[in-house]
């Protein structure tokens, strides 16, 4: 287990060194710079500007201060901030699009499966056909015009619903409610062809034979066989949610993470870009990785390595 | 014995060999491709699809045609005005007329999305491919590669991509579009591609093929590609809607299709500023669109799905 | 097996538990220490700063996010009254020497900081000397050009000593300029000519980063700043003038999504908000709304044509283009806003010599004519041997918004119904956009400008050939040799003048093509009052008041 | 002899695209106390669902009863509700499947699996049943049971986990045991022990049992009696010396002249019988073996024979039993 947990570090390390090399050669092969401006700005305060930041270094040389800092966990000064660090930014962004994620992620795990696993279980009757009309739904609707769809007529007309903007658990209840929608459905689908794969196994006929409730077959029998394949996905489902959608948090003025995406763009922000990013590549390494813990503690058949336990 | 009706001795007598059929099979025989067409045409939900993909598809050429409007004319005397038997969808904010629009609309996202699910298609089977048959070493490199493609979130690649490009002038392109959407998308496929591979390179017809001397790529072609076509099918198709969808996130940020051309998600997204002064058919029309395409290949990806695996055909 | 399924939620629940802590506070849940009269309710103005501040130090803000706050919590040595006119601020009188160029304030005696120092000279002088240090790299350093050996310290080149600030004593400031400059006390109202507590921020070089410990001197304090989410501001009674201050407070929050910002006022969230979406503005135009306010602005959106390259380089083209875009037509069905069609590319709302409006002097130097345009298009193409369909290959180029979209499109087909001409649009991302027009990689391109100073040299200059936003590549010596006197100069009957008739010049030559001058709308709910707005600033809440 | 379970003309349709399927197509037979009847007969031919009609585990739909009774201790089955059939299944009626590699859970160990069924049934304490559960893994000599009990399926044998199985059935001294095929998927030594296992435990434990199995090698060991099925019907019932000894149905002894046998001499060929079953979508009208019968007669194209009920014991479904065609049959000189 620990050599198998070293083994995975060691090639996220690499895999995250890989992300930060061809994010800084994308980044710096995009025109403009940070500090152009629609101004009257001399060229002198402008190369001011420049050398503050570094950026008057050649760019290998940039590159290899960057890992330096990168290395002390310092993801630089922002270069449009003059208040707050990339690291600030994070810390301060992160978990506002985690707690939005999170709650989004509890929405679609709790009723997603449950959803799928409902229409499984009716397999063309009436509560399958609803449950796949709302999964249809939550793929087929995009999430900003969702968002856009709740503001506009929840939020105005149910008074304890705040219209946008970030503070209390109110805020979050819409956004996450858009953003869980499209994962809900996600895994519904899922959990429903799984489950009606594990319906059709010998040991369903075995639990049922031994004259145990259907419910019972399907609570602990089913659902746990099922659940397998969906929890597989769920990293990259998580990792999308987590790291924040940007359109959610800008419809619903919520300061998170996904914010910085364009807007560090948009202001070539190298700093907040490579923060972002990175911090973005973390996460999903790190998902991928709890899912696959998450994946060995719930099918024992699966086992890292042989001296594990 | 009983016999309920009077027994000719004669009937005692030996059959004839030409009255039994003991070889042949009455059920009628089936093949994999007519037996998932026969499936899928059974399954309401993914013919409702498969229809609505056909309409839409023939509507955004003949569409654009029907009411005698372009998509950049303006009327300025028009502007914002509701759907009504001149203008069927209504105008936008510069007095256009929305039906063509839209149609326009349809035609550009059909497009973007199924040209990018087919790039996805194309690097995808073919990376998946070489890695699943190449070695271990390669392999391994292979997927690391892909691995770090996928780390990196996609919003910033195909940005930068943008930008780059509109340096040349290229920047709201529909190739620079649909090259920088499946710029990272290619990877679930090679990943699937490579999976399937792995697994047919060890079942007993590719070893018998092996033994009897054809090189790789004879395999390749012959055995595997032809067998994971299923899975691949279904996330093709799974693909177009996923892209479509990129291209609508992408337009609503001001990212997309170079106006005045229109893409369903610019429409929505011009269509937003109409919303707080009730002119919501201006982003509901498209939003619609959207909607029908991403269903309408949902549910015929999930019918083929149905109709593909093996599994559910006795 | 259960226990680790009990396992992974428990650890979830956990999770999300510790994260709901996390949950900033709400906006309203920290209305400031405002201290409202026993009984009443504070008097909170809430409204909406679509962006995130970049900084809350004079020296360092950059855009109207920054200022508009600054603007609350700060005052120069002038400000500007109801009218917009400058009068004196933390100073009280000045005097000018006969040589034009050196001015000295003596500052009031009541004038005290937030944290009750008193304001003093010394901190006018260090903060405009901190503003030129090339170390801070302020973007806005330029705008201290105008003082004596500032360009000169700011680049390297020059001594911090012989920079023309210099505190006689606690209340009175020497200030040398480089050249006379007519609009100096205009200047001196603006953000970056805001003084600093010195003794703060030598203690403290982060002490702008958060309200606790973020000093200023005006009427307004800061007392709450969540990031990306809210600013709270508190009557500042330090402030010599508080007692004409009504409001206990003001909110911002930091939502940049106009549509729900819109909902958020709509739904009574906010009391005052700006700026509104374009097509609400138009909306509650025809209405007749009262709260709908068009407030005035100081700016001009307009295309530049890239004079260097043909068949831009032809001035009956450059014309013919101006001539066939209706601007009426934009101002009112399309841009929405209140704008008003562009005569020149002097914005209206600045007087001449004679105290009257400057534009009615020089009158309307380009109007809607298709008839004459078409006539020199048709000799411009003949001079130039090219061909309509040529036009094709060239593009508009513009950054990426929506707003700026729509109007290129109308201008697309404008020009392709008046001229027959059928132009490209491009869109890239700012960034991109000025980069290609430094470049001179464009043929058409979006800009627009605003003005840093209520004088008409603000626009004026930018044309002159060596300007650093000439992006249209303009070059007439006599316009240069115009702008150059004016600016020589502070007798304002020759400098207007000049003004005059280089704008003349300008618009016969049009290497612009101007569109309109922009407005700035806003909303404020029937009981707001006392809200007024300066031409180059964001309104001012200063003696807004509330009467719910 | 009281018999245990009795099947009455049982008719069992699958619903499909291609129309309905007739995989039980009126079958009738009985099971004694402490007896065990085998039926036999090729994959497909309705042995499998009669076994699942028994249980009623089969999917319905596409499965339905067409007719007939399944009575059990004198109750008709298809009349129960289906918590009725749970209080049956696994307390009074237990299943073994054919594949122990697939009918155990993969995720749940192994004890517990044993348990729940105790827990329902006898109404145990956890404790109780785990106790319980470890001597059912003992009496089917699984060794190290008390650590066994904590482990899942995929660390066990094919042949152990073929033991948990039956240690699962038995766990609630069942009267009627069904065994579908318990062997087929283990290897021939293992088969032989769960064989040995099953006749031992029920002996000691005195229910009956219901073997299905397409290998007539294990029929002769372990059954009092034999149904041979052919494509959804019974075609011969005898006891299992009758039906080694004189089959009386062609089909019956090619089945028997497909097993291998150790007393054969080099030149004796191993018979096959050629040909498929027929197609149940359309089921033939007259005898369903006729397409492959080496001794079918015209008669026996459109005419379904009857049971012969001569012996008591022993019937079989074919016209060859007529008097007419035994008299043709011996003027023709061919013997039987």
């Amino acid at each position: 287990m620990k050599k198998y947990l070293l083994k995975r570090v060691a090639m996220a390390i690499v895999t995250i060194w890989a992300v930060i090399t061809i994010t800084f050669i994308l980044m710096h092969s995009v025109p403009g710079d940070p500090f152009r401006q629609e101004s009257k700005m001399p060229k002198v305060v402008y190369e001011n500007l420049l050398r503050k930041y570094g950026l008057d270094r050649p760019l290998s040389e940039q590159y290899i201060i960057y890992l330096g800092k990168i290395i002390r966990g310092d993801f630089g000064d922002s270069m449009k901030s003059r208040v707050e660090t990339v690291n600030d930014m994070i810390r301060r962004g992160f978990p506002v699009s985690a707690f939005i994620g999170l709650e989004a992620l509890l929405i679609a795990i709790i009723f997603g499966p449950a959803l799928g696993a409902i229409a499984a279980l009716n397999q063309n009757k009436w509560p399958d056909y609803i449950s796949m009309i709302i999964a249809i739904i939550g793929v087929s609707v995009p999430s900003f015009i969702m968002g856009t769809v709740f503001i506009q007529f929840l939020a105005r007309n149910i008074s304890w619903l705040p219209i946008g903007g970030w503070g209390s658990f109110a805020h979050s209840i819409l956004p996450s409610l858009a953003l869980a929608l499209m994962p809900l459905a996600q895994l519904a689908r899922y959990m429903r062809s799984s489950m009606l794969e594990v319906l059709g196994q010998d040991y369903i006929k075995t639990a049922k034979s031994k004259g145990i409730s259907n419910a019972t077959v399907v609570l602990r029998h089913a659902v746990r066989n099922a659940i397998l394949p969906v929890v597989s996905i769920l990293g990259t489902v998580a990792t999308n949610l987590i790291a924040g959608s940007f359109v959610i948090e800008k419809i619903f003025g919520i300061p998170g993470l996904g914010m910085f995406f364009i807007t560090s763009i948009n202001n070539r922000d190298y700093p907040l870009i490579m923060g972002t990013t990175i911090f973005y590549a973390i996460i999903l390494v790190v998902m991928l990785l709890i899912v696959d813990i998450a994946y060995m503690l719930i099918d024992p058949r699966i086992k890292l390595t042989k001296e594990g336990r | 014995m009983k016999a309920g009706f009077d027994i000719s001795p004669e009937l005692f007598d030996a059959a004839a060999k030409e009255d039994k059929n003991a070889e042949k099979i009455r059920r009628p025989s089936i093949r994999y491709w007519p037996d998932v067409w026969r499936r899928l045409k059974m399954n309401k939900l993914a013919m409702t699809g498969l229809l609505l993909i056909c309409i839409l598809g023939v509507m955004s050429f003949v569409g654009t045609k029907l009411n005698g409007f372009t998509y950049f004319e303006q009327n300025y005397s028009l502007i914002n005005s509701h759907p009504d038997s001149v203008h069927w969808f209504g105008t936008d904010e510069l007095g256009r007329d929305l039906f063509t629009r839209t149609w326009f609309g349809v035609r550009y996202s059909l497009f973007i999305g199924i040209m990018a699910a087919f790039i996805d298609f194309f690097i995808g089977v073919l990376y998946g491919g070489i890695a699943g048959i190449s070695g271990r070493r390669i392999d391994s490199v292979m997927m690391r590669i892909a691995e770090v493609i996928y780390s990196i979130p996609y919003l910033l690649v195909v940005i930068l991509i943008s930008v780059v490009f509109s340096q040349a002038g290229q920047g709201s392109s529909m190739f620079v579009l649909i090259f920088s959407l499946s710029l990272t998308s290619w990877v679930p496929m090679a990943i699937l591609v490579r999976g399937q591979v792995l697994q047919l390179k060890e079942s007993e017809y590719s070893l018998a093929s092996e033994s009897l001397g054809a090189d790789k790529g004879w395999i390749l072609k012959k055995h595997i590609i032809p067998n994971t076509l299923g899975p691949i099918l279904v996330n093709v198709t799974l693909e177009i809607p996923r892209a479509i969808f990129a291209e609508a996130t992408l337009g609503f940020i001001g990212l997309g299709l170079q106006a005045p051309k229109s893409s369903l998600g610019t429409l929505a997204n011009s269509g937003l500023a109409g919303l707080p002064v009730g002119n919501s058919y201006q982003l509901f029309i498209p939003a619609i669109f959207i909607s029908l395409i991403m269903f309408a290949f949902n549910v015929l990806g999930d019918g083929l799905r149905d109709a593909l695996d093996p599994r559910l055909r006795k | 097996m259960k226990k680790y399924l009990v396992l992974v939620l428990a650890m979830l629940m956990v999770l999300s538990f510790a994260l709901s802590a996390c949950v900033p506070k709400a906006p309203g849940e920290t209305p400031g220490e405002a201290t409202p009269a026993l009984g009443a309710e504070p008097k909170i103005l809430r409204t909406n700063n679509a962006f995130e501040p970049g900084s809350l130090d004079p020296a360092l803000a950059q855009g109207t996010h920054d200022s508009w706050v600054l603007d609350h919590t700060f005052e120069g040595l002038t400000k500007k009254d109801v009218d917009g006119k400058i009068v004196m601020g933390m100073a009280k009188e000045y005097k000018l020497a006969d040589d034009d160029v050196t001015y000295t304030f003596i500052l009031r005696d009541d004038i005290k900081w937030s944290n009750g120092d008193p304001v003093t000279a010394y901190d006018f002088e260090f903060a405009w000397k901190r503003a030129l240090d090339k170390d801070l790299a302020s973007d806005y350093a330029y705008q201290l050009y105008y003082l004596k050996g500032g360009e000169a310290y700011n680049t390297g080149t020059g001594s911090v000593d012989d920079v023309g600030v210099k505190a006689i004593d606690e209340k009175t400031l020497e200030v040398v300029l480089e050249s006379p400059t007519a609009y100096f006390l205009e200047l001196t109202s603006f953000y970056t000519y805001y003084p600093v507590n010195k003794k703060v921020v030598e203690a403290n070089p982060d002490w702008a980063k958060n309200a606790d410990t973020h000093v200023s001197n005006g009427p307004f304090k800061m007392t709450g700043w969540e990031h990306n989410a809210t600013i709270t501001l508190a009557k500042n009674d330090n402030y010599y003038n508080s007692s004409a201050v009504k409001l206990d407070g003001i909110e911002f929050t930091i939502l940049n999504d106009e549509n729900t910002a819109w909902q958020k006022y709509l739904g009574g969230e906010y009391d005052f908000l700006t700026p509104l979406p374009q097509a609400v503005v138009a909306q509650l135009k025809n209405e007749g709304n009262p709260e709908l306010v068009i407030g005035g602005e100081l700016s001009v959106y307009y295309y530049n044509l890239y004079n260097k390259m043909e068949p831009f380089n032809n001035a009956k083209i450059r014309k013919a283009l101006a001539l066939t875009l209706d601007r009426q037509t934009i101002c009112d069905k399309i841009a929405q806003g209140g704008q008003l069609p562009a005569e020149g590319v002097v914005p209206f709302g600045m007087l001449d010599e004679n105290g009257k409006e400057y534009r009615d002097g020089v009158g309307k130097l380009v109007e809607y004519n298709v008839e004459e345009g078409k006539r020199l298009f048709a000799e411009g193409l003949a001079e130039t041997g090219f061909k309509v369909e040529d036009f094709s290959k060239f593009s508009i180029l513009y950054n990426t918004l929506e707003a700026h979209k729509i109007i290129a499109q109308a201008a697309q087909e404008m020009w392709r119904t008046n001229l027959g001409i059928e132009l490209q649009l491009e869109n890239v991302d700012f960034q991109v956009k000025l980069d290609r027009e430094k470049a001179g990689d464009y043929q058409i391109s979006r800009a627009g400008w605003i003005g840093d100073y209520i004088d008409p040299m603000t626009f004026i200059d930018l044309w002159v050939s060596d300007g650093p936003f000439n992006d249209a590549k303009f070059n007439n010596p006599e316009y240069d040799r115009l702008v150059k006197e004016a600016k020589a100069t502070t007798d304002q009957k020759v400098r207007m003048e000049n003004m005059r008739k280089a704008e003349k010049i300008l618009m016969e030559a049009m290497p612009v093509v101007p569109v309109y001058f922009y407005t700035q709308p806003y909303a404020q709910k029937p009981y707001v009052t006392g809200v007024f707005k300066p031409l180059n600033r964001y309104p001012y809440f200063i003696y807004a008041d509330m009467n719910k | 002899m009281e018999n245990v379970l009795e099947v009455k003309n049982l008719q069992i349709s699958f619903k499909t695209f291609f129309g309905e399927v007739e995989a039980v197509r009126g079958i009738t037979f009985s099971v004694g106390k402490k007896e065990t009847v085998a039926i036999v007969g090729e994959s497909g031919c309705g042995k499998s669902v009669t076994a699942g009609g028994i249980m009623q585990l089969l999917p319905m739909p596409p499965a339905f009863f067409k007719g007939g009774e399944i009575l059990f201790n004198g109750e008709n089955l298809l009349e129960k509700s289906e918590k009725q059939m749970q209080g049956i299944r696994g307390n009074k009626i237990s299943m073994v499947f054919q594949d122990p590699m697939t009918s155990l859970n993969p995720t749940m160990k192994i004890g517990y699996q044993i348990v729940e069924g105790l827990m329902k049934h006898n109404k145990m304490s956890r404790e109780a049943a785990i106790k319980k559960s470890v001597e059912m893994l003992e009496l089917v000599a699984v060794p190290q049971p008390e650590k066994r009990i904590n482990q899942y399926p995929h660390e066990f044998s094919g042949g152990m986990r073929q033991r948990v199985m039956i240690a699962l059935a038995m766990a609630c001294n069942p009267q009627l045991l069904i065994a579908d095929e318990p062997t087929t998927a283990l290897d021939v030594t293992v088969q032989a022990q769960i064989l040995e296992l099953m006749k031992k435990l029920q002996n000691q434990l005195g229910m009956s049992i219901i073997l299905i199995t397409h290998d007539l090698g294990i029929v002769a060991d372990m059954s009092d009696r034999v149904v041979v099925m052919y494509a959804g019907q019974i075609l011969e019932v005898g006891l299992t010396h009758e039906i080694f000894a004189s089959p009386k149905h062609p089909y019956t002894r090619k089945l028997l002249a497909s097993v291998p046998r150790l007393d054969m001499n080099r030149e004796e060929r191993l018979h096959s019988i050629e040909g498929t079953p027929p197609d149940l979508y359309a089921p033939p009208k007259g005898c369903s073996f006729y397409d492959r019968c080496s001794e079918a007669m015209k008669i026996c194209k459109d005419n379904m024979p009857g049971f012969d009920e001569r012996s008591r014991t022993h019937q079989s479904r074919c016209w060859l039993n007529h008097p007419m065609a035994q008299k043709r049959n011996s003027m023709n000189g061919r013997g039987i």
